[in-house]
This record gives C-alpha cells, structure tokens and sequence, in this order.
C-alpha cells in the first residue's frame, strides 16, 4: 500500500466517493456489518456531543473547546484500532480516539471546564493527556516508541498533529528520531486545511505534508480523511508495518474543520462560503451513511431516534462534570514534585492564614 | 489597550517603511486578540503577514530581517508558546550587537499577551518575565494602561535593541481610558510615580498596577498611606525611582504574578537592601505567585493575586 | 569528579535496567569531557548511545520514555545548547505529573556542563541556574565536589521529579578527592554546612564554592571567621540551613556566576530578609557576574569571580 | 540541472572524477585559466592555514579551532560566486568563504583567540559572525532572504550548515520559512559525515540530506563537496535560480572532515583508517590539483615554492593576532544597549572599584 499511494506521486488513498459509493475494491477494508454500524454511531455519538458542547458554550457553561466537527472519521478510524496497551498521544482535537481509549465526556468536560481532574483519566490506560503547546507532543510520541521497543512490548504509538503544527521543529525532530531509531509510531497529520485562520499553503511549499516522510526516511501516505474506510484500511496497515518493527509511519489525513477554530474563534474571517459548500459534499458521516443506506445497514429514522439518546448522554454527563464541586486549594501544590519541598508548603500554609483572615473580614 | 495597541503599530507602519509585522494569524484575521486587526488590509501583506507555526522560525527570522535593516515587530500568541523561541532570543537577538562589537544590531520587538484572569487553558496565563528579566542583552517592559501601552510600543518599536513587549491580556479590554491620538513615546526604563503615599511602597507593574489601586483603598480606610510605583519596565529596573520612595517610606511591598522564587520581587527587595539599607523599618515583602503551575480556570483564583491579598500584606508591613 | 559522575552513572544502569543513558556524543566517544566514557561498551548500545543532534529531541523523547516507565539521563553538551529543549521542559517534563494529577511521572535526569574558566567559546560558559530555579516542577542542583557530585546524581536518577543537574566543568578535573566506592546518596534540596564561622555566612555552590574557600584564607588573616554554605540545590532552597546560619552571624553574602539581576543571590537575600531581618547586621550582600554576555576568554577573567572580589565583599560587609 | 539531478534519483552531482578527469562534460563549468589557478591557490592558502594553526594550537598559542581540512572545495566554490552584497551567513567551518568575502585570517585567529573584535568585521560587507548555537543561523538566512525580497535588492543569502545540523528544529523551519516566502537563500549543507563522533546514518534515517528539500518545496541537489568544478556549477546554477526569485535551494555537499572535529578532539576513537584511506583519495585538493597539472596549469614545484610564503602570510597574520593587546574592560559592558542602562553602568563603576582596591592590594 505504501508504495501503492508513495507519496511523491501525490494521489491520495480513497475507498469510497463522496456519495458513499466504493470505487477502490482492492483496498476496501472487511468489517462485520454490526462493527461498521457500531463505528458510524461511534461516529454520530462524537458529533452529538460537538454540536451539543457548542451550544453551552453559547451559554457560558464552558470556556473554550475546539470542536473536531467534520473530522470525526480520522480520530474514529484510529479508535477502532488502538488497543488498550497501545499509547494515546492526542493534540487536542481527537476526540473519537479518546473515547474509544475509555477517557470518558466527563473528563474531556472537566478538562475544558478548567479541572485538570479531567486528564487524570480513570479508565483509559496509556494515554496522555491533551497538549496543548503545538507538536511538542510527537516527541513524547517518539520515546514512547523507544521504551516499547527497548522494553520488547508489543505496542504501537498514535501520535496526533495538526497541518499547522507540521511547521514547528519538533515535528521534524520527532519524525526524525523515530526513524533513526525505527521506532513503534503511527504520527497521523489531522490536515484540516488550517491552523486557526492560517490556511495549509501559507505553512509550506511542499506538494503536501505526506511527502515529509521522505525527509526522514519513513513511510507516508496521503490519504482522504473524510473516508472512514480509506482511515481504516490506512490505519490497519501502518499498524502492522509497526508490529513488524517497521516504523514508523506518516499518514496525512486530508480533512476539513467545518467548525470553528476553538468556540472563540470566527472562521468567517478568513474562508468563502463556496469553500465549505465544497467540503461539506465531502462530510465523512454523510459518506459513511449514504455507504450504510445503500447497505441497508442504517436509515434517517434510526438516526434521529437515536440522537436524543445520545444527546441526552452528553447532557447527563456535562451535568456531572457541571456539578464537580469547588477546586480543593490543596490541589494547586500536591502533584509538582513526588515530595512537596518545605518551602512550597509553607507557601501553603502562608495561604491558609490568608484565607483566614480574608474570610474573617467578608464576614 | 488593544486599541491602544493597533494604533502604536498603525503609527509605525504608516512611518518607516523599515517597520514589518507578522506572526501566527496576525494578518487576515487581525490575530486571536484582534490587536492587528485592519493592518493588513491597510499596510499590505508584505509588511503585515501570518507566518508558519513556528516561533523559533519567526523569532530567527526577526533576527535576520534586522540584521538587514528592518524592524521587525512580530506577535507571540501567548506567552506559553514563546519557549520554542528561547534559543533563538538568549543565543542570537540579544546578543548580535555584542557579538559583533556593534557591527550589526538586531532592533526586534517581540509582542506577547501574558497573565492570568481569562479563563484560558494550560499555558495561556503564565507570568514568567523574571526569566526574561535575567537575560543580558534583553529589554522587558509591561505596560499598565492603554495610553502607556502606545508610548511604550513606539518607543520599542524605535529602539535598536531586542525588546519583549509583554501585553496583560486580562485588562486588554478592561481599561477604559482616552488614548491621545497621534504618535508620542514614553522612554523605555522609567517607572511611573501612579500615586504618591508615604507609610510604604509598593511596587508592581501590568495586570498587577490595578489590582494594587484596589487594594489601595481598602488601605486608606484603614488609615495607610500608600506609594504606587508602576515599574514599566522590568529590564533595566528603574532604581532611583525605586530607592527614592523606600526612603521616603521606609517600607517596600511587591506584588507580581509569577512564580515567588527567583521572582521579580526578591530583585526589587534586594536594591533596597544595597540602597536604602538603613531606611527600612520592615522587611521588603512580596505578594507572588506560588511556586506551582497556574492552575487551570477552575483553581486560577487560588493563584491569583487579588487586592485583598495585597492589603493583608500592606497591613502586616506596615504592622511590622 | 568527572570519575565520580560516571562511576554513579555506572552504578546506577548496573542496578536498574530502566536506567538509559543518551545525547549528543555520550556513546561512542564517551562525551566531549569523556563522562560517559566507557558506559557504553559496558551497557549496551541500548542503554547508553548517541542521538541526534537536537536538544528538544533528546529532552522530548526522555519525557516519552519516562512517561513508559523508563529513566532516562540525558546530557546536555554544553549549557549553551540546552536552550532548543527549553519549551520540553518547561512545557512538559515539569508539568505532566500536575497536568495529569499524579497519573504520570517523568523521572529524567538532564546533566549539563556549566560555568566559565576554561577558555572556552561563546554559549559554552554561562551559569543560568536562576533561570532553571524559576520554573515551578523542575528541581536544579550542582555539586561542588566529586564526593557529592556521585551522591546528588544516584539521588536524582532515583527521584520521580525531573532533575537539572548542573556540573560545575571548570573543576571536572580540579578536585582530587577520594570518593567513596559503591553506592551512597546524598539527599537533594539540603544544603551542606562546610565550614562554621560567626562573622559573616556566605552561600556559594559549584565551582564557586571553591572561590570562596581561597577567599576565607584571606578573610582568615584579616581577622575575619566566615561560615560557609554549599547551597548543592537551587530549587529547592534549603531556608532552614540558611536562615539558622544568618541568625548567628547576621550579616549574608552570595557568591554566583550568572547574571546579578533576577540572579540567585537576590533570593537568598530575600529569605533572609523574611525570616531574619531583625539580625541582619548588614544588607545582604551579592558577588555576582554582571547583567552582560560572558566574554569570550580574553576578556572573561572581567566576568569571574576571584577570591579577591569575595573578600572584597566579606571586608566590605562585616565592616558596614 | 535541478530536474537532472533530482534528488529522489539518489544521484550525485560530479564533473570530475577522483583523479581529477572530467567526466560530466555537460555541466563542466567554463572557467579561464587564471582564475582557475587563483581558486585553486585560495584552497591553498587555506588548507596551509589550516594545517598551521592545528599546530599553534599544540603550541597552547590558541584554545580551539575547528578545521577545515579535507573540506575545502565547498568554501572556495561559494567564496567564488558570493558577492559583495550577498549575504554571508556561516556556521563555523566555512574559512574559504569568509576569506573570500574579505573577512581576514587574523580576524579569524583573534576570534578564536576570545577576541569578539574577531567578529567586528572591518572589510568584509554582509557578513554574519560565526553561530556557535547549531543550525539557528538558517533562520537568519531565512529572514535575511525575506528583508532582500521585500527591499526588491539583487542579493543572495548563502547559509552554511553541518550534517548534523539537519537535525534540529531550526534546520526544519528555516528551510520551510525560506519554501514559503520564496526567497533567495542558498543553504549549503557540509556533510563531512559527523557532527563530532555522530556518523549521518545515526542523524537521520533518509536517503540522503538533499531529499530532504522536497518536505520543502524547494529545489535541492547533492553534490559531490570534494569536486570543485560540481561546486562551483552547483552553486552557480543555484545563484541563477535565487536571482530569478525561484529560490530557496537546499545543496547537499558530500565531504569528509579529515582533520579533527575541533583541535581539542580524537577522532580514532570513532573512525577507521580504511574510511579515512577511502576518502583520503577523494581528496578535494588533490584531485583538483590532478586536473591543473594535466592541463600544465600548475606543478608540484610551483607548488613547493608557494607553500611556504603562504606559511609566512599565515604566521604574519597570527602574530598581529597574538599581539592584540590586553581586553579593554569597558568592552564588556559596551555592547549589549544601544544606550547602556544606568544599572550596567553602575556594575562597571562597581567593579572599577573593585579593580582600584585590588590593585592596591596586590601592591
Ligand atoms: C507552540 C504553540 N504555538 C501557538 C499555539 C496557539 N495555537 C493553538 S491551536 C493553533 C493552530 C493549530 O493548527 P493545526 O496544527 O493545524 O491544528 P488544528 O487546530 O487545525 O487542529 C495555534 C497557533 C499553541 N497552542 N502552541
Ligand atoms: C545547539 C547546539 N548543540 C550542540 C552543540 C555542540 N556541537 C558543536 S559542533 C557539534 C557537531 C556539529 O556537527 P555538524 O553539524 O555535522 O558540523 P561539523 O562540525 O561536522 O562541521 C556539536 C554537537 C552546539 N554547538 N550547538
Ligand atoms: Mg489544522
Ligand atoms: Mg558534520
């Protein structure tokens, strides 16, 4: 496959078309029917909750949030493959992989709520939390990879970056180490076309980001981000060139952000309504049920029965994490060091007899 | 202050065509704290523009653009994500002047929104600029109001030294204050006299200079007497404005967001201590941050210095 | 004390096999001052070899590794040149155990030449410690002698934080010292009280502490008894052992290379003034360099501190 | 030439062979006589000066130095074509350039003497001090490139970088600000196969650095580094693609450091000597030297007789250098403000106080 869609012959991997139709038999990953429909309402759940954290946005019920509207088959396709012992290590906008991993909506509500009790996750094993300094994560990627070789485990990284984030050095560096020590590492490049408002042609010259891979010696494919399949069958296979000890693997995933940047931002700023229109002809869940339809695997009514119960789950958890309680002050020094210094805790305490006279006098 | 801002850099632009901004979204989209907004639209995109991703490539290129002549302005989106510039600011733009025992000179400002008090994600709200305080060859200032933010920007803009230009985001939009129109400078290095007192000092600059006045009134009720020194300009440290008020009140107080160790505010005890040693009737104290990351919105008030957190310390000062 | 670090180094991957040893040149070549000399020949090309050149890729990957259970010790080839990792550590290494409530660790040990006197180019001499000491989650220590240098590095490969540990180069080879064999820790965050005095305290670490030893000759013979402290780490502080020595003799004097300004010795001042301003005999007194770039080796004897400066300061102080 | 040598071909550019036969005719540069052998003696001079100061430096006459031994094809080929106004921006072992530009040995010397006067180039136009910090100054060739586009100036930037370079962060970013903004940069990649005791194979795991340039978008080539006549094409095609505007180029320049890594290193700790016998008959001197004598344009004789008045030239200026003077004390403080700040101003008072007691003193 790899040399198949080599990426210096710029074409990208597909399956299906815009319409959900197969065009790429070869490729076409085999699913169980019931898989497949579990993934797509994998899929709907993720988008629900989106559109759903939007609007209490709107409502001033949570900060900030960057919703992964549009480019849920990417994080989707990788979930279904990621393993429990398999290493999570997202950017921020990867909420379907998450999921699958166990890190549950309340979390990822109470992390956008400003409780970094959210990324303690409770369920989800390797995975780490969502970074937020651009591509510096890929290089904790990369020494995940050396420690599952080192320690001879049978593991595979997935490490998440934006198109924008391909600018900063340590992807080159993170890409690069992985491939001098040809390491465990599937780096997937989310290319939504932009990093806020600054669209991907405005970040390189290269003919697209999959042919980066070149620089360093590794495998990259290009392939169509809005075709769950095309991620599936991509995915499936760069998982096994890492289980075979050949890694890593660069994946482009070509995608586009139909929201906004973060729930603060206003793309109609800086891109053209013709622009979206053409984008949401190529909408990854459109595609996926035109594809279930014609399958007969799934219909309009099962879909919108289904999404008041999904709703409703969102909702029941955004209450819980609505509803965590007050920050305990002692959390704000407990985890910096493995043993707090004496002089941070009589900061503490310095606090504490502040917070008592303060109290004293609002009385 | 974002207004304030856009016009300092409107004023620059419109002057010398030496003077080019850009950075992460600056251009179209005016940047994410909309204080570049219209500049590209009106000054072109070659000299209004977004850049990559990469704030070690906008900072080195700074240094390049410089070197050939330019004066490059450039935007870090917020103070967490400077640090992939850090080498490219303590081992070049600070130091090609000295390098090349003044052959060439990097004249750079490097803007930057810092401080907590918006609600924003790990990252967006640290205060870290005794770090950059301690780098030789750097300049810091922080203005505290919109009307200093102008004159100090075109002052930076028109010096021949790296300058951090770092913008308290939390009162971007929160000081209400008529901004002359046109262009005049306030000189780098020169701390701000804000209110005249006489049983303490305090000194703060930034965010800080507000929450301070706050807690100035608290303190009058209570019968003390404060002097408000807006230090502007974190390096160099204005000493003498500094020294003179200690000695007139004999008791010093900083209040500063950063982390308290190796902070801002031990360095300003220190120069009453070698200055005014004798005058002090107290020891020089400090309101700071704790020694901990800023924790995320739902704890940052724990972090936080609010006025009735420089009263208590104003108070037991003055109590000593 | 270059023996020392590698025979602790030695000790420790022979004992815990998730001990990894990487960098620049550390493999083959046994590093450019040939601490790691050896190691790898007798550990493994697994455990002790050379990276790429990339300092965020080295400190970014260890974080990856400790993050999977293992306890990497990375070297940083000169001080100069850990600044490309700033943004891994001050970003990620020093935070991931908050950010994640406890969840994960990262256990990394960056070592790192630094300080002046060997003649050598520009980047390859400077003392930043104040810097390092500023950013909450990081620990930075520096041992004085080859006997603590072994102690302090078995402690930190064995703490769960991330550890900046700082090696004073100018006496790589200086010191000659029996060390002890086998293993012994030495803990970090105590400083080590060396020599007792009632005149004045000083508090010195790495290379410097050997300054003031030839200083204390002088002061001797002035009629002047010195107490000296070897801080040994510089976040955290070790308040107790100085604020017991500054009540004794009452007056203070830090000795330290980097930059005066938001430098180390302000902080010491500091705590001194918190807790002991009422025996203070004299203002807290600092030697340090001065707020420019270490000059190139012609010039750097400008920069240095001699014990000439020390007493200097010691007269200077005790007879204020 | 670019498309002819595309570096995914894995070629290398070549015009004569090791010894000194031409053997790509196509791309054999026209080159007088004269100025030939002028070139040709200015890798003289240098390599003389090179082999001299290795020796002051076992002399303890200067603390450490970085040669150019073995590389010198690469620095006179660039010294040839930069301009006055072309931009100069050298890592730290490109001595034929700097020459060239005009920058002088003793200046050199005094530099790595600990003289920053070394760097206050007093003839040479356009030139950056040497950058101790690896690869950071490709951004400054970058920004260089972008300030001569935007002052619509005929000018090239030539950024000089190591093959261990190629892998930080900066190499990544200033090659794809420079693919971005278009701008006329030629960056000079010196692979002499280490950076100190690390071998390339152990930096990156791609084919080759010069492929390196299609994660960019710009034009690259590998050449061979020890082939003037491929040098000076290469660099001379390159020139033409940066004056046209169609620049960055990215040039691969295959060479081996025969000397040590800096005076103070051992390279038989990590190297052979079959690899140092292989590449001591690629020998760029030599080979060079093959082709003038079978053109009857130079002989050993001639060669003899010069050596030692370049020795002479040599010495000449490192005595000057040698003699310098004492360190003034104000240059310490003088340069780091356009004004110096009352504080500095007040640490030199300080400290000439301490001078005065000192002196007394010691008196
Ligand atoms: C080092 C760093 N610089 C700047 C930012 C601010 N920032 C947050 S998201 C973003 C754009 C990211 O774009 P991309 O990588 O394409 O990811 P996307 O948001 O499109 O998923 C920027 C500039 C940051 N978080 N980190
Ligand atoms: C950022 C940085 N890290 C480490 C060093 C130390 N160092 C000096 S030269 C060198 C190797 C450079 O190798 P290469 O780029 O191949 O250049 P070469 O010396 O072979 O010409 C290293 C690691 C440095 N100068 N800068
Ligand atoms: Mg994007
Ligand atoms: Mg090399």
């Amino acid at each position: 496959m790899f040399k198949e869609y080599n990426p210096l012959q710029e074409s990208m991997f597909q399956v299906i078309d815009n319409h959900g139709k197969v065009i790429n038999d070869k490729w076409m990953p085999k699913i169980e029917d019931k898989q497949l429909l579990k993934f797509y309402k994998d899929m709907l759940f993720a988008r629900t909750a989106d559109l759903q954290i939007v609007s209490y946005q709107r409502q001033g019920r949570i900060f900030t949030y960057p919703p992964n509207y549009g480019q849920e088959a990417i994080a989707a396709a990788a979930g279904v493959h990621i393993r429990e012992n398999d290493w999570l290590v997202p950017a921020f906008r990867e909420m379907g992989t998450m999921l699958a991993k166990g890190v549950t909506l309340k979390e990822l509500f109470l992390y956008f709520m400003g409780y970094e009790d959210g990324s303690a996750f409770t369920k989800a094993k390797n995975t780490l939390p969502i970074s937020v300094p651009i591509a510096s994560q890929l290089l904790h990627a990369a020494g995940l990879g050396y420690a599952i070789k080192y320690s001879k485990k049978d593991e595979v990284v997935y490490g998440f970056v934006g198109d924008g984030g391909t600018s900063e050095g340590d992807f080159h560096e993170a890409l690069n180490f992985a491939g001098v020590w040809s390491v465990p590492v599937i780096f997937i490049i989310q290319n939504n076309q932009y990093g806020i408002s600054t669209p991907t042609h405005m970040q390189t010259a290269s003919s697209s980001l999959a042919v980066k891979a070149v620089a360093y010696g590794v495998k990259g494919i290009k392939v169509d981000g809005n075709d769950f399949f095309a991620m599936y069958k991509a995915i499936e296979e760069s998982v096994k060139v890492c289980r075979d000890g050949k890694g890593p693997v660069l994946i482009e995933a070509v995608t586009y952000r139909k929201g906004a940047h973060t729930t603060s931002d206003d793309p109609t700023k800086y891109r053209t309504k013709e622009e979206e229109e053409m984008w949401e002809e190529r909408d990854p869940m459109k595609r996926m049920k035109a594809y279930l339809i014609s399958k007969k695997l799934w219909s309009d009514k099962e879909e919108e029965k289904i999404i008041p119960q999904y709703k409703e789950e969102v909702d029941r958890q955004f209450i819980e994490a609505e509803n965590y309680g007050p920050y305990p002050k002692e959390d704000v020094f407990k985890y910096l060091y493995a043993d707090t210094p004496d002089d941070l805790k009589d900061q503490e305490h310095e606090y504490d007899r502040f917070l008592q006279w303060k109290n004293s006098k609002l009385k | 202050m974002v207004n304030a801002i856009n016009d300092a850099l409107d004023i620059k632009l419109a002057e010398d065509k030496s003077v080019i901004v850009y950075g992460e979204d600056v251009g179209v989209e005016g940047g994410v704290f909309r204080v570049t907004e219209g500049l590209q639209k009106k000054h072109g995109v070659e000299r209004v523009f977004d850049s990559p991703l990469a704030e070690s490539g906008i900072v080195g290129t700074a240094i390049g653009m410089a070197v050939a002549g330019l004066r490059p302005v450039v935007e870090m989106q917020f103070c967490g994500f400077i640090y992939p510039a850090f080498n490219q600011i303590i081992s070049h733009a600070t130091r090609m002047r000295n390098r090349s025992r003044g052959k060439l000179e990097t004249p750079i400002v490097i803007r930057m929104p810092y401080g907590g008090g918006i609600n924003a994600l790990e990252h967006h709200s640290e205060s870290m600029e005794a770090i950059w305080g301690h780098i030789p060859g750097l300049k810091v200032v922080a203005p505290s109001t919109p009307h200093d933010a102008k004159g100090m920007l075109i002052s930076a803009i028109e010096s021949n030294d790296t300058i951090l230009f770092m913008e308290p985001k939390r009162i971007y939009r929160a000081i209400k204050q008529e901004v002359a129109e046109g262009k005049y400078t306030i000189p780098l290095g020169k701390a701000n006299l804000v209110t005249q007192g006489k049983d303490v000092t305090v000194v703060a600059y930034g965010a800080m200079v507000r929450e301070v006045q706050k807690a100035i009134v608290m303190a009058k009720e209570a019968g003390i007497s404060v002097e408000l020194i807006d230090l502007r300009s974190i390096y160099p440290i204005d000493k003498e404005t500094i020294v003179k008020s200690v000695k007139k009140t004999g008791r010093l107080i900083t209040v500063t967001e950063g982390p308290r160790t190796y902070g801002v505010g031990s360095e300003i005890s220190q120069i009453a201590l070698e200055e005014a040693f004798l005058h002090l009737e107290a020891p020089p104290a400090r309101v700071a941050g704790f020694d901990v990351i800023v924790p995320l919105p739902k704890g940052e008030h724990h972090f936080m210095q609010d006025p009735y957190k420089i009263f208590y310390e104003i108070e037991r000062t003055v109590k000593y």
